[in-house]
Formats: C-alpha cells, sequence, structure tokens
C-alpha cells in the first residue's frame, strides 16, 4: 500500500515480542524444567511428573497451601463486602465533603510500600500483645486486599447511571428492591472481579506476610521463599508453576467475566 | 425527603476503620520508634531520641567515637534511586511501543495481546523474581546457551549483581507500565494523527507534536507504577542481588532482623514513605493543574 | 497428641524424623526455618511467640538464658539423658544442662572447588584475599559473628574483640574483601558451590560434606588461621504451649538412633554416644568430620559484650550496605 | 384552583440547587388526556420539573398536585406516574419481557394478569418476536419503543417522556413521532413530553409550554405559541421570524399603527396594552411577507441573499436604513426563479398576523 | 478531460475495503472555487470519498487529478489540501493559536508569517481574544471555527469538511451554516463539504452530489435536484415527496400523459424516454399540490391527517383507492386553519413540476 496505516509505527511489533518473551522466556522455562527428571537445573534429560507428585506429598507444602487458601478466601470475601459496602456509599450516596479524602484513603493500601505495610503491622501487632499467626496475616491481608476489591466494585458502580436506581423506583420498586433486583445484578461482575483479585493478591503476597506470620501460619510463598533460600529445586519449579497455573487461571476468569457483562453499546 | 440509600457514613465505616485501625495507626507507631532508642537485641527504649535521623547522616568514627559525616545509607538511597530510575527508564523504553501496539490492534485481539500482558502481571512476584534468577545464573538456560553456542567460554556473571537487581524490577515492574499507557493510547483520538498527517506533519512529527503529548498522562502514571514500587522493592535486591545489593526496602527489613536497630529502620521506613510522597504530590500537583487548564 | 512447634535452621532436620515422631506419639510437627542465631534472636525479641523449642547455638543459648527467652525445663530428668556425650554436659553456655540438651556440633570453615583452584586453599587468605581465579565467586555467610570472626582471625586479633583500632581494621579489611564476593547468604552455600555458581563458600562441615557428596571436586578447608567450633542445642522456649510434647522430643533426639539419623540428614557430630551403628559409611572417614592432624583447633566463641555487640553490628551494618 | 378536568396542577413551584435556582414560581396545569410539551432550550429546567413530578427531587417551595391530591410526601415509588427516560434506561441484565413486567412485578399483579398485559403492550408496540432478547440486541429505535412499553405496562395515570426521541437519527425520529402520537391517542394516558426541538413540539402536541432560564414564558396550542408570541423569546425560538423594532402611533382598541424605523407604517391587531410613542417590536413570519410589483407594495428594497430550501425559498431583502428583512416563499408560488440577489422588489405584509411584543 | 478549470476530477475510482465495495466507479469534477456537497445517508461513502482525496487511504481502482495531476503517490502530508474534521480534532495539549499554527509550522512558514496569518485567520473566525485558550474551554461553535481556521491557515488549494456541523445544536447550526458559506465566497477556496442533512446541502450548496450506496446518483445544482430529480431515491431523499404509482398513456415529444392508479389522469414534461403503457412512478412535491373548490379540482378526497408545522401545514389526503397523498400549504395562503381532519377537499397538482421518473 502506497498510504501506510498512520497507526503503525514501525519495529513497535519487535518491540512487543521482545517484552511478552521478556515476561514469559522465565516462567517458561521454570515451568519446563519442572518436568525435568532430574535435580539438575541445567541439563534436560526427560520427562517426569515426579516433582508435582513430590509437591503433592510434602506435608509441609500441603498445610501452606491450606494456610494460603483459607487466608485469601477470607481476606478477600471480607475486603469485597467491605468495599462494596464503600462504592456504594460514595457513588450513591449524597454527595459530603471530603469524598475525595475518602476515596484516596481507601486507597491508602495501595500507596504505601509493601515492606513498610509489613513492618509497620508487625510492630503495631507486638505492640497491642496480638499473638502473630493466621489471625495477624488474615488482618493484613484483609487491609491490602480492599483497595483491589475496591477499584473494580468502585468503577463498575460508578459506570451504573443514576437514572436506572430512578427507573427502579419510578417503576414502583421500594430501595431494597431496587438494589436487590437492578442495582446488585448489575454490579455483580464487579464484584466478582473484585473479590478474585483480591484473591489473587492476597494468594501471592508475600512481603507482608513474611513479617506479620507466626508458627504455624506459613502461606505458599512463603514456603517457596524458604525454599528456595536452601537451594533450587526441580520441586520449587513445579510448585511455582502449580501457582502459576492458579493466577493465569484466575485472571482469565476475571477477563471471561468482564467480557461477557460489558453491554455493547 | 432523603432519597439516597442507607446512611452514608455506616456504609463506609467498616472500611475506614479497618484502613484506620490496621494500617494508618500502625505506620503512625512506626514514626513514634523512629523517634525511640534501640535496645541492645532489638525492640526499643522508650526515650526520645534523634538519633535514628542523625544516623541516616552520621555515624561514630571507630576510633575517636566523634560524630562524623557518613554518606553510606545516603549512598544506599541514592543507589535505590538509581537502580528505580534505570528499571523505569528500561520499561518506558519497551513499554511505550508495547502498549501502543497493543492498544493499535484491531479490537478482536487487542484483548488476547492485553490479557497476554495482565497475566504476569498478576502471577506471584516472587515467582517472578525465582524465574528471573532461575535463567540468570552461571549454570542457568541463558549461559549455558551462550557457552554451547560458543559465544563465550566462561558463564557470564549476570545473578548476584545490580545489573540482575535492575533486570528483576524491570521484570517485575513492566506491566504497571504499559497497563496505564495502554489505557491512554485506547483513549487517544487517532483522528488527531489524520489531522496531524493532513496539516502536512510527517509521522514522526506526529509522533512527536500530538501523539506524546497527548499520552503524557499515562506515560506519568506508567512511569510512577514503576517507580514506587520499585524504590522500595524487597524480592528482587534480596533475591536477584545474593544479599550484597542492599536497596533501601532491605535495609529497613536488615533493622529489624539481623541488626535489630528498630528506631533506625522505622526511620528510614519514614524516609521512604517521605520520597514516595513527595513523588506523587509533585505529580498529582502537576496533572490536576494539567487537568485544570 | 497435640502439636509441637519447631523453630529450626533450615535444612537441619528430616523429615523422616519428624515423621516418625509424629506418629510414635500422636503429635503435629510444625516446622519454622530461620537462618543464623541472630535471626532466631531477633525474631523472638521481636515478639513472635507461639514456638515451643528452638535450635540455637552454643553462645546463643547464653544470650538467650540471659535475656529470659528459655524455659529451664530440667532435661537431666529425661530417661535418654544418660546417652549425652560427658564433654557435652557440663558447658559453659548450660552448666549442667538445665536448659537445654545437645543437637549436633561441628566446625564453620568454608570450602573450595578444586577444579576451579589449585593453590592451597587452608588459609582464609581465600575469603579475604581472593586469589584472582576465584575473584566474584566467594559467598560468605550471612552470619555476623561467623564473618567478624573469620576476619579476626585473619588479621591475628582476639575474637570478642573491643578494640576500636583494630576493629576498624577489620571493618576496611571487609569492606575491600567484599568486592571480590559474589554473594552472602547462609542456607543457600551448599546450593551455590554444588551448582557452580559459587567457586568458595563459608560453609558448615556438615553441610560441606553434603555437597561434597553431589560434587567431589569440592573440599573443606581446615584455616591455618584457626576456626570456630559450634554446638546446636534444642531447647524450650518460655511460654510454650507444648512443654510436655518439647519434652518427648527432647527425650526422641536423644536417643542414638534418632540422633544418627540427624547425623546421616545433616551431616554433623551428634551429641550423643553410641551413634556409630545407625551411621552410613560415608561418614565414618570423611574430611569434613575428621580433621587432619595438622589441622588448629577450632573454637568456641562465647557471647560478646554487649559493647562490642554494637561494634560488631555496626561493621555487619556498614558491610551489608 | 384546579379544574375537575386536571391531571397535574403545578403551583409556584421553585427548585433551588444550592445558590443556582433552576425553577422559578412555575404554575402550570395538564389536563387528563392531553399531550402536554414542555419546550425549551437546554438547561431551562425541563427535566428538573419532569423530576419534581416524578418525585425524584423535591420542591424547594410550591406544590404539586396530582389530580387534586398533593403529593409532595409520594415518594416516587408509590405515584401513579411512570417515565420514560431520554436514555431508555432498560435494564440490560434482564430481556425485553422482564423490563416490560418490571413495573408489574412491583406492583404485586397477579402473574396471570401481567402476562396478558406484557403481551398487550409487546404487541402495541410491534416488538413481540423479540420479547427474549436483552436491550443491547436492539437497535435505537427499538429499545424507544420497549422504555414506553415498560413505562405503560402498569397502567400509571401520567407518563412523563424525557427527550425520548433525542437519541435516534433524523428519519427515525420522524416516524417515531407519528407512532408515540398514535399511542398516547389511543391509550388516552395524559402525556408530558420534554424536548427542546421545536418542530417535534409543534407537531406531536395538544398543548406546549414555552420554558426559558427557569420559567414559563407561555403555555398554548402550537398554533397559538407560533402566531401569538407573548414575548420575544417565544417568537424567536419558535420557528423563524422578523423581529422588527417600531413605534406606537395610534392606539385603539382592536387595532394599532406602528411605524418602522424605515418610516413604513403597519396596522395591526392591538395585542398588548401599550401606549402611543411607546417602543415596542413587532414579531412577522417570513411566510406572512410576499412579493409584488414595487408600485403596490407597502415597502420595497433589494435582495441581498437567497437561499434554495427545496419547498421554499428565503429571501433577505434590505429595504432601506439597514432593515433587513426575511422572506419565505413557498416555491409553488411566485416564481422565485427569476427573483436573484439585488433584484429591486416590493414587499407586501400579512398584518394580520404581525405581532406586537414589549419585550 | 479536465476542463480548465477543474480543481479536483475523480475518475472512475473505486473504493474496496476487503469484499466490501465501499465506493463503485464514481466519477466527479469539481469546479475551482465552487462549494461543491456530497449528499447522502449514512454509510453511502461520502466520508471515503474524502478520505481518498485528503490522501488517508488509497484507491483500489481509478485516478484522482488535483488541478490536472494525479495525486497517487502523494502522500496526505505532502497534498496541498486541508480537512475540516467532524468531531473537530482539534489538538487539545495545545492553544487555539498553536492549533492554527500547526500546519504552517509543519511547512516552516517563517515565524513572522506564521503569527502574521495565525492573527488573520484568528480575526476570520472572531476569536482572537480567545487565542490563549485551550480547545475544550471553547464552546461547540467556537471549536468548529478553530477547525476550520486550522484547516485554512496554510493556503490550501482544496478544503474538504466532513460534517462540520453534525456535532452543533439546531439554531447553532443555521447561524454557521451561513457564517461558512461566507467564508467560501470570501476566500474563494474550493470546499468540498459532507452532510447528510439534505436542508444543509440545498441552503449551502453550488452543487452537489447525491450519494447512495457507492455511486452517484444525480450532480446538480441545488434546484435542479429538487425540482428535476434523477430518480426516486434522489425524489425520496431530497425533501418530502409524494412517490405516485402511474401508467403511460400518451407520450410526445415534450409532454406524456399518466393515469394514477386512481385513475385520474395528468399531464407532465416528458422527461424521460418512455413507451406507452409503461409503469412509471411521479414524484410530485407536497407544496406543488393546491386545495381548491371540490368541483373545480383534478381529484378530490378526504383529509385524513393534519400536521401544524409553523411556517406550513401538513395535510394527508386520502385520494381514493387507497391513494394516499400530501399537500403542503404554507399558513399565509389557504386558511388552513378551516380545514380539518375528515373534510372533503379538491386538490389541484402543478403538472408542470410533476416528474417522471423510471426507477
Ligand atoms: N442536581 C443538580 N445540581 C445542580 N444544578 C442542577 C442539578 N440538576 C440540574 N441543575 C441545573 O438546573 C438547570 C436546569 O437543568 P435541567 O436538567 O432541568 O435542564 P433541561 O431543560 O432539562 O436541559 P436539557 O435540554 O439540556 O436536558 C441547569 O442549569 C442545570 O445545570
Ligand atoms: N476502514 C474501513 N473498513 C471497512 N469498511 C469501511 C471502512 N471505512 C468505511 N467502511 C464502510 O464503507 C461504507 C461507507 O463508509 P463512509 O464512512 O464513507 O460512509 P459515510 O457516507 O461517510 O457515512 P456517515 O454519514 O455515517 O459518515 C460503510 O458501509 C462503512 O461501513
Ligand atoms: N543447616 C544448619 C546448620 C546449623 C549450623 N549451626
Ligand atoms: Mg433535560
Ligand atoms: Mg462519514
Amino acid at each position: 500500500m502506497k498510504h501506510t496505516d498512520l497507526k503503525r509505527y514501525p519495529g513497535f511489533r519487535l518491540i512487543t515480542w521482545v517484552c511478552l518473551t521478556v515476561l514469559y522466556a522465565p516462567m517458561l522455562v521454570l515451568a519446563v524444567y519442572s518436568f525435568n527428571s532430574v535435580r539438575s537445573i541445567t541439563h534436560w534429560s526427560g520427562f517426569t511428573f515426579d516433582w508435582y507428585l513430590k509437591v503433592f506429598q510434602n506435608p509441609s507444602i500441603q498445610k501452606a497451601t491450606l494456610n494460603s487458601l483459607t487466608i485469601a478466601s477470607t481476606a478477600a470475601f471480607t475486603a469485597t463486602l467491605v468495599a462494596l459496602l464503600a462504592a456504594l456509599a460514595l457513588v450513591m450516596g449524597k454527595p459530603f465533603r471530603g469524598r475525595t479524602a475518602t476515596l484516596t484513603f481507601i486507597n491508602f493500601p495501595i500507596m504505601v510500600p509493601e515492606i513498610i505495610v509489613g513492618i509497620a503491622s508487625l510492630l503495631f501487632f507486638i505492640a497491642i500483645n496480638f499473638e502473630l499467626g493466621m489471625q495477624s496475616i488474615l488482618i493484613a491481608h484483609t487491609v491490602f486486599c480492599i483497595p483491589f476489591a475496591f477499584l473494580p466494585i468502585y468503577s463498575r458502580v460508578k459506570s451504573i447511571e443514576r437514572y436506572y436506581s430512578e427507573a427502579a423506583q419510578d417503576l414502583y420498586a421500594s430501595q431494597l428492591a431496587c438494589f436487590r433486583l437492578v442495582i446488585f445484578p448489575m454490579i455483580l461482575p464487579g464484584i466478582v472481579s473484585g473479590f478474585l483479585l483480591a484473591f489473587i493478591v492476597s494468594l501471592d503476597d508475600f512481603i507482608i506476610t513474611n513479617m506479620v506470620a507466626g508458627p504455624g501460619s506459613t502461606t505458599l510463598p512463603l514456603t517457596i521463599y524458604s525454599m528456595v533460600r536452601v537451594g533450587f529445586t526441580p520441586e520449587i519449579n513445579a510448585l511455582s508453576t502449580l501457582l502459576l497455573l492458579v493466577s493465569i487461571i484466575l485472571v482469565s476468569l476475571v477477563y471471561l467475566i468482564n467480557r461477557r457483562s460489558t453491554p455493547k453499546t | 425527603m432523603d432519597k439516597s440509600l442507607p446512611k452514608t457514613s455506616a456504609l463506609l465505616a467498616p472500611a475506614i476503620t479497618i484502613i484506620l485501625v490496621f494500617l494508618a495507626i500502625p505506620i503512625l507507631t512506626l514514626m513514634t520508634y523512629s523517634f525511640l532508642q534501640p535496645a541492645t537485641y532489638g525492640g526499643i527504649e522508650w526515650i526520645f531520641s534523634l538519633d535514628a535521623y542523625v544516623q541516616l547522616f552520621f555515624e561514630e568514627d571507630f576510633l575517636t567515637e566523634e560524630w562524623v559525616f557518613n554518606s553510606d545509607y545516603l549512598v544506599i538511597i541514592l543507589t535505590s534511586i538509581m537502580l528505580a530510575l534505570i528499571a523505569t527508564l528500561c520499561c518506558l523504553i519497551l513499554g511505550l511501543p508495547t502498549a501502543y501496539f497493543i492498544a493499535t490492534r484491531p479490537p478482536s485481539t487487542r484483548m488476547l495481546w492485553l490479557m497476554a500482558v495482565i497475566v504476569p502481571y498478576c502471577v506471584n512476584l516472587l515467582i517472578r523474581t525465582i524465574s528471573m534468577l532461575f535463567i540468570i545464573r552461571d549454570q542457568g538456560p541463558i549461559n549455558s546457551f551462550l557457552i554451547w553456542t560458543g559465544l563465550i567460554d566462561a558463564p557470564l556473571q549476570i545473578a548476584y549483581t545490580n545489573f540482575a537487581v535492575t533486570l528483576g524490577l524491570f521484570y517485575s515492574y513492566l506491566p504497571f507500565m504499559i497497563l496505564p499507557i495502554y489505557v491512554a493510547v485506547e483513549r487517544f483520538n487517532f483522528s488527531l494523527l489524520t489531522a496531524a498527517n493532513d496539516l502536512y506533519a510527517s509521522k514522526w512529527a506526529s509522533w512527536q507534536y500530538v501523539l506524546l503529548p497527548n499520552l503524557k498522562p499515562g506515560i506519568i502514571a506508567g512511569c510512577l507504577l514503576v517507580f514506587i514500587p520499585s524504590l522500595g522493592a524487597f524480592i528482587a535486591p534480596d533475591l536477584l542481588g545474593g544479599g550484597k545489593q542492599l536497596m533501601i526496602g532491605n535495609l529497613i527489613a536488615l533493622q529489624f532482623q539481623g541488626s535489630r536497630n528498630w528506631p533506625f529502620g522505622a526511620a528510614l521506613g519514614m524516609v521512604l514513605m517521605a520520597m514516595i510522597f513527595i513523588v506523587l504530590i509533585v505529580f498529582s500537583k502537576r496533572n490536576s493543574q494539567e487537568a485544570r487548564s | 497428641a497435640g502439636e509441637l512447634k519447631l523453630y529450626n535452621w533450615s535444612d537441619y532436620m528430616p523429615q523422616e524424623l519428624i515423621d516418625k515422631f509424629s506418629s510414635s506419639y500422636d503429635v503435629t510437627v510444625i516446622q519454622d526455618s530461620y537462618d543464623s542465631n541472630e535471626t532466631l534472636l531477633a525474631r523472638l525479641k521481636s515478639g513472635v511467640t507461639g514456638y515451643d523449642v528452638a535450635v540455637p547455638g552454643d553462645y546463643m543459648v547464653a544470650i538467650m538464658i540471659e535475656e529470659g527467652l528459655l524455659d529451664k525445663v530440667q532435661p537431666h530428668t529425661l530417661e535418654n539423658f544418660k546417652h549425652i556425650k560427658e564433654e557435652l554436659v557440663d558447658v559453659y553456655f548450660d552448666p549442667g544442662r538445665e536448659y537445654s540438651i545437645p543437637y549436633q556440633f561441628g566446625t564453620t570453615s568454608f570450602m573450595v572447588d578444586t577444579n576451579a583452584y589449585s593453590g592451597d586453599i587452608d588459609t582464609l587468605a581465600i575469603l579475604f584475599d581472593t586469589p584472582d581465579e576465584l575473584k566474584g565467586k566467594v559467598n560468605m555467610f550471612r552470619d555476623v559473628n561467623d564473618v567478624i570472626n573469620a576476619a579476626l582471625r585473619y588479621k591475628g586479633f582476639e575474637t570478642c574483640n573491643s578494640n576500636r583500632a583494630e576493629l576498624a581494621e577489620v571493618n576496611d579489611l571487609l569492606l575491600e574483601a567484599k568486592s571480590d564476593w559474589l554473594s552472602i547468604t547462609s542456607d543457600g552455600a551448599r546450593e551455590m558451590v554444588v551448582s557452580g555458581d559459587a567457586a568458595v563458600s563459608m560453609i558448615w562441615n556438615g553441610m560441606g560434606l553434603r555437597g561434597r557428596l553431589e560434587k567431589p571436586s569440592l573440599q573443606y578447608a581446615y584455616p591455618k588461621e584457626g576456626m570456630t567450633a559450634w554446638a546446636d542445642n534444642l531447647v524450650v522456649l518460655k511460654g510454650a504451649e507444648n512443654r510436655d510434647n518439647a519434652l518427648l522430643f527432647m527425650n526422641f533426639l536423644l536417643e542414638p538412633e534418632n540422633a544418627a539419623a540427624l547425623t546421616n540428614f545433616a551431616g554433623y557430630t551428634a551429641g550423643v554416644n553410641n551413634t556409630a551403628p545407625f551411621l552410613m559409611d560415608e561418614l565414618k572417614n570423611a574430611p569434613e568430620l575428621n580433621p587432619p592432624a595438622d589441622a588448629p583447633t577450632a573454637e568456641f566463641v562465647p557471647p560478646c559484650s554487649p559493647d562490642v555487640v554494637a561494634l560488631y553490628d555496626r561493621i555487619w551494618t556498614n558491610l551489608l550496605k | 384552583m384546579q379544574a375537575e378536568n386536571t391531571a397535574i396542577s403545578i403551583e409556584k413551584v421553585v427548585k433551588n440547587f444550592g445558590a443556582f435556582t433552576a425553577l422559578k414560581q412555575v404554575s402550570l396545569q395538564i389536563q387528563n388526556g392531553e399531550f402536554f410539551t414542555l419546550l425549551g432550550p437546554s438547561g431551562c429546567g425541563k427535566t428538573t420539573l419532569l423530576r419534581l413530578i416524578a418525585g425524584f427531587e423535591s420542591t424547594s417551595q410550591g406544590k404539586i398536585f396530582l389530580f387534586g391530591d398533593e403529593i409532595e410526601n409520594l415518594p416516587a415509588n408509590k405515584r401513579p406516574i411512570n417515565t420514560v427516560f431520554q436514555h431508555y434506561a432498560l435494564f440490560p441484565h434482564m430481556d425485553i419481557r422482564d423490563n416490560i413486567k418490571f413495573g408489574m412485578r412491583m406492583l404485586k399483579f397477579s402473574k396471570q394478569d401481567m402476562d396478558h398485559r406484557a403481551d398487550e403492550m409487546l404487541e402495541l408496540v410491534q416488538l413481540s418476536h423479540f420479547s427474549q432478547r436483552k436491550p443491547h440486541e436492539l437497535s435505537g429505535g427499538q429499545q424507544q419503543r420497549v422504555a414506553l412499553a415498560r413505562a405503560l405496562a402498569p397502567r400509571p395515570k401520567v407518563l412523563l417522556l424525557d427527550e425520548p426521541l433525542s437519541a435516534l437519527d433524523l428519519k427515525l425520529r420522524q416516524s417515531m413521532r407519528a407512532e408515540l402520537k398514535q399511542i398516547q391517542q389511543e391509550t388516552g394516558i395524559t402525556f408530558v413530553f420534554v424536548t427542546h426541538d421545536q418542530e417535534e413540539a409543534l407537531a406531536m402536541s395538544d398543548r406546549i409550554a414555552v420554558m426559558s432560564a427557569g420559567e414559563v414564558q407561555q403555555v398554548g396550542t402550537p398554533k397559538a405559541i407560533y402566531d401569538q408570541p407573548a414575548n420575544s423569546f417565544v417568537a424567536d425560538f419558535i420557528g423563524e421570524t422578523n423581529l422588527l423594532d417600531a413605534t406606537v402611533e395610534q392606539v385603539n382598541q382592536e387595532a394599532m399603527t406602528c411605524c418602522l424605523d424605515n418610516q413604513v407604517r403597519i396596522q395591526c391587531p392591538n395585542s398588548v396594552a401599550s401606549d402611543q410613542s411607546q417602543q415596542i417590536k413587532l414579531s412577522i413570519r417570513p411566510e406572512r411577507l410576499s412579493f409584488s410589483a414595487p408600485d403596490k407594495a407597502l415597502m420595497t428594497g433589494h435582495i441581498c441573499q437567497k437561499t434554495y430550501m427545496g419547498t421554499d425559498t428565503q429571501f433577505v431583502v434590505d429595504v432601506g436604513q439597514g432593515l433587513l428583512v426575511k422572506v419565505r416563499a413557498q416555491n409553488n408560488l411566485v416564481s422565485t426563479d427569476e427573483l436573484h440577489q439585488g433584484h429591486q422588489v416590493g414587499i407586501n405584509i400579512d398584518a394580520a398576523f404581525a405581532r406586537v411584543l414589549v419585550n
């Protein structure tokens, strides 16, 4: 074509591929070597599932998985609930002074570096004599999950024009009926993606958990970390690959939910 | 008549309370600790002291026991800033074209490309760092491959260097750069490019005079999203730096573990927070100024 | 029945032994790990509670007793107490064993890959004045005392030294040597040398032994300037919720067969007698466990005074930053 | 104060938003069964008034009566009034049928009733075969019809429509006008219709209230509003007009003589109490001006602009003293072809339709 | 093939988008200095044609000449043609002045020249005091004027305008029409104007090309297109019309007699070669029908719909055999007030303006 597309810039496709390679190559290599039949990280000597079996048989990994799932689901649930209420209040409630400040405050946990959140929480728990363990992790996770749950819910609630609730009321719906039959179904996708996002974030957290964990409350990332410290094994590769898979599945889920529910206008 | 939903304040209360009690107060605690004195094996003595902050700049000389200027911590802070800046720059250089490229795909395939960028963003930071460590080690695939090809005969030392840390930061936060720029490009009104072209601008003139200025908010957001977490990074320097390349995040952690100097750790934390807030405030000021004009 | 929460060095306890204890006494064992005595102390001092037993080294037992962190459980009442080697009963850090029982003991030195370096390895110069072949290939321990003590010995100074002039020299030495080092980690040391990432690494003798079994070109050094001896001990922490299980566990580990299982896994010398029949062959004549005649005697380093600790901390922080 | 037949009576209603007054003492009577239109430029308060009637906002002052009852304290979901929203506000997660049934569900109609009525409504708007679709699967015009059906289904006493046609394109808008008007006539429900399009208002309404800046300027039938605008705002806003400055020379009960700036005298109906020598404005529609031979004409001038518009041609004629008048001639009458820019022409005025305005 | 005075000559241009053909063999000559309009419904290819001229797309077949030179290989940024975009496409990060200067900067005008010309343009569009503002601080009409100034500043030979008025509201649109037309006359630049609004096209253009489905249906002056539509698409699309089925009864050189379905015979000009008994369509504009006493009328019927439209009133009259005709009467003529739904009326036809169409 003589008239090239104005949007196109040469070389950008190449750079994109470079980026994607950089992003994926390490994880891919890691995943591939999790099937390596020998303990070497260098040489490929055959395919095996042994390391995955080992992962599933390792009691400390089992315990950590259980811990991680418990914490992630509880924290994500609490955070989602709390975030939902806040989002509803901020969008549908009467405007008030300090609304922007409130919004900033709810997003505050993302703005503070994790290392500081971790240490501050640790000192706080120690100061109030709160025993470190599952509960302390749960609390810390809930805090930093709130903004992650909040953002998708808030943007969803905000995208719902005022006229929908007015239309419902106009058609004789009480406030409760309006919420139940109109608002809630419309923001449900936001709630689900908020929950899943919070779940992933909690499941993946290392730094903060590392600070506020107590005996017996080791989570998967902590287990992986302590295993890596001792030395790389295909078992770590296998475990990482599994966690990778879980993340990918959850993200795809969020994506699918969002796509299916966004009305094409 | 009040036509709004249940009391706004009641709905906001849980979120605000949780963040207030379990984050704001802890950070205030941390701040308080920075003004106290350390106890021998960790913990604090309730004596007011500015030593922790003094220690940032001065140290007691081994021989004379006098306080003399010490640039070491400043150097760590500056090194952290440098590493974070370099990582940000690398992310920008690769991320900008990538974001642009993805956002200009036809809608049918655009989402797939975007997903490709989002997935790593949601994968455990720890695992990503580990996989990076895995491939850059002396015995890792990169070195093995290079040796196999005969390009080099001894492994390149990549792991456990500042380079590795930067690489790790770049790798960890690249999606943070791509996403906001992607959003900006997607919002960009491409008829402006046509208009520029119509008004005699060549491709690169359009890029310079029309695209870049309009993508600026996205670029700034991306840079902040990479720079800020990079500055406070802990995992990348810890694993990829081999415990030898400290960034301010590790220095802080160290004060609560090996070195057991809580007030100093708290003071470092305050410095980190201050730096981040300054950056945020500067940019949000500029942004709102631009939005207003 | 019940639980036992164990806080132990990483890679120091075979899963099989835990399983054996669990099934024999129906106790759920939870184990977390740390990488140095200092980390253990820091975590406990920072208020992490809930662990029942820990495994501090010799001098750390003394510090922990002083800090009031240990439960005086009087282990000599245990049935298997009799198996403890005589010389390990009346130790300076716990005379008469009122708080602790021996776990394993050994030495701290370093290991060199003889494929990478063929010169004399029995000198601390390998670490502090690294020969060119090994530059950038050295891993050091992430442990204040091990590193500073080695440096003091290399300089020919006393350990637990509060002489500021000498410490200033040590400080300079370390900072200079650091540029030749690759990394600073303890629990990954074996992996570093076995994988070849490092050609030299500070290492404990048992860990070194296990490394050599994987990679025969590795050799454990007996530096002429001297080396550190250490003895780890099982202690019960104050406020332990599962004190009874902790005592059961102590008794369990004093059983020669079980102590031997520890040795077979970790490679250090057991603190109890009569383990020989249960030991693997590889351990019998291992150079790591049987120093040559001309080797220097390894030295136990007692806890230093708080001002020395403070100075060490400063050197350590200087080094890491 | 309300006649027997009044559906909605708005009495001295004021609505403030903070310091800003969106409605200033608005009073209106809307008859039962009529097609009543609120017409006015953007921001004049049409939507605000509608929202007050629907109950989404409450009045700052004044009262609103629905069939004689004050409804101030009746919340929106208790008022027998439904609304067709500008952007339809169809519930995106429900299919068309469920959308239509929503109001009846809330009113607890019996299942049978509800189904029957839904079918009826679907038929009315000719969407029976789309009942299973989701709103986003319909075109703009179809969505508009669903919104109408949904609002009509619970048999409201009054239907409010807020610019329901503004999102549609020209051709569709024209055909929907006819449809809407027909449905209103069939159902006999009172429609309160909001628009800023004067053509729409003229073509559809029984009566129109012209609003501007929070005030009602005039209420009347389309013809009354077009032919007898109450003030120059209305005259200018509805259709095109010549607004000419003039001075009153003679006044009697029925007629008055006014003198234009170019000294031409026009005798026209007396519509306002005004004194001699008073400065007034004359509003004369371009189609009330006609060309004639200069000697038989009221005034003469030369054509300075000619715009062909298909049905008719619009001329701008300079009649001296800088006075420009618009003349509109249907293309079937005068041979508009023969008149060109620059030509001298005579102009006559159908003075019976000249309107005297004082503001 | 191109006359001396041709600015743009489009020769058998085809444009395919994949399998879809957006333009099918379009040929057009646009004269230098004229106001040329492309008119057609949405999707007919107007924008596509404009983009081909501007150089944003390349032709699939055919050639485009600019003042005699083929410009196929000239990229858009080298063509002396500027565009006013539908949504203006003003650069949001630059102030008005910089927007206007952009094209000149790219052409490397001298600084002095640039400043001088920018001032000139700002004056032309009467925005001198807004030069420091950013585009979003201006109203729609002002933005539109900036877009115009920006496109005019580098002195293009041809200006393309893609529905520049469609985003404006009615009143503003009407006033901008006059302004645009005036600027075109002042500058003498060839304007190629795209719209789907027939009123706009009729009011502004020197010549109009009516397009439909990628083809040019007719090119001509507004009057020619309105009065002598080439086919029923054009007749229907431009203004309102009665399209009546008829059979040819007699034909000669100048005239023909056609018989409508209700047996009424109409004698009208012969505009197409057609045979006796051929089925044709007669297009008669509503304003060419008039009411008269039933006994003096060509046909009679009863009024079945009456729509008041201000300037005029439109009636739909049933003239038997299910034949409905629209009659438009200006409100100054017949007393349209006295005619009501149901009345019997007589109708005459200004047959000279009936148009025979074969497709
Ligand atoms: N909630 C509100 N708060 C403050 N001002 C408001 C509010 N709602 C409306 N207004 C103001 O009241 C005035 C009237 O608004 P309204 O929406 O009734 O206008 P409208 O006639 O419907 O205009 P349009 O044709 O643009 O819809 C406007 O100036 C608007 O800015
Ligand atoms: N880039 C493209 N790819 C595929 N089809 C296209 C493209 N651009 C336009 N079309 C198609 O070509 C046809 C003509 O489009 P064009 O934009 O020229 O119409 P238009 O007359 O300007 O309509 P409108 O009045 O809506 O702007 C349309 O059917 C459109 O869908
Ligand atoms: N791997 C644990 C070694 C312990 C040395 N004290
Ligand atoms: Mg409105
Ligand atoms: Mg178009």
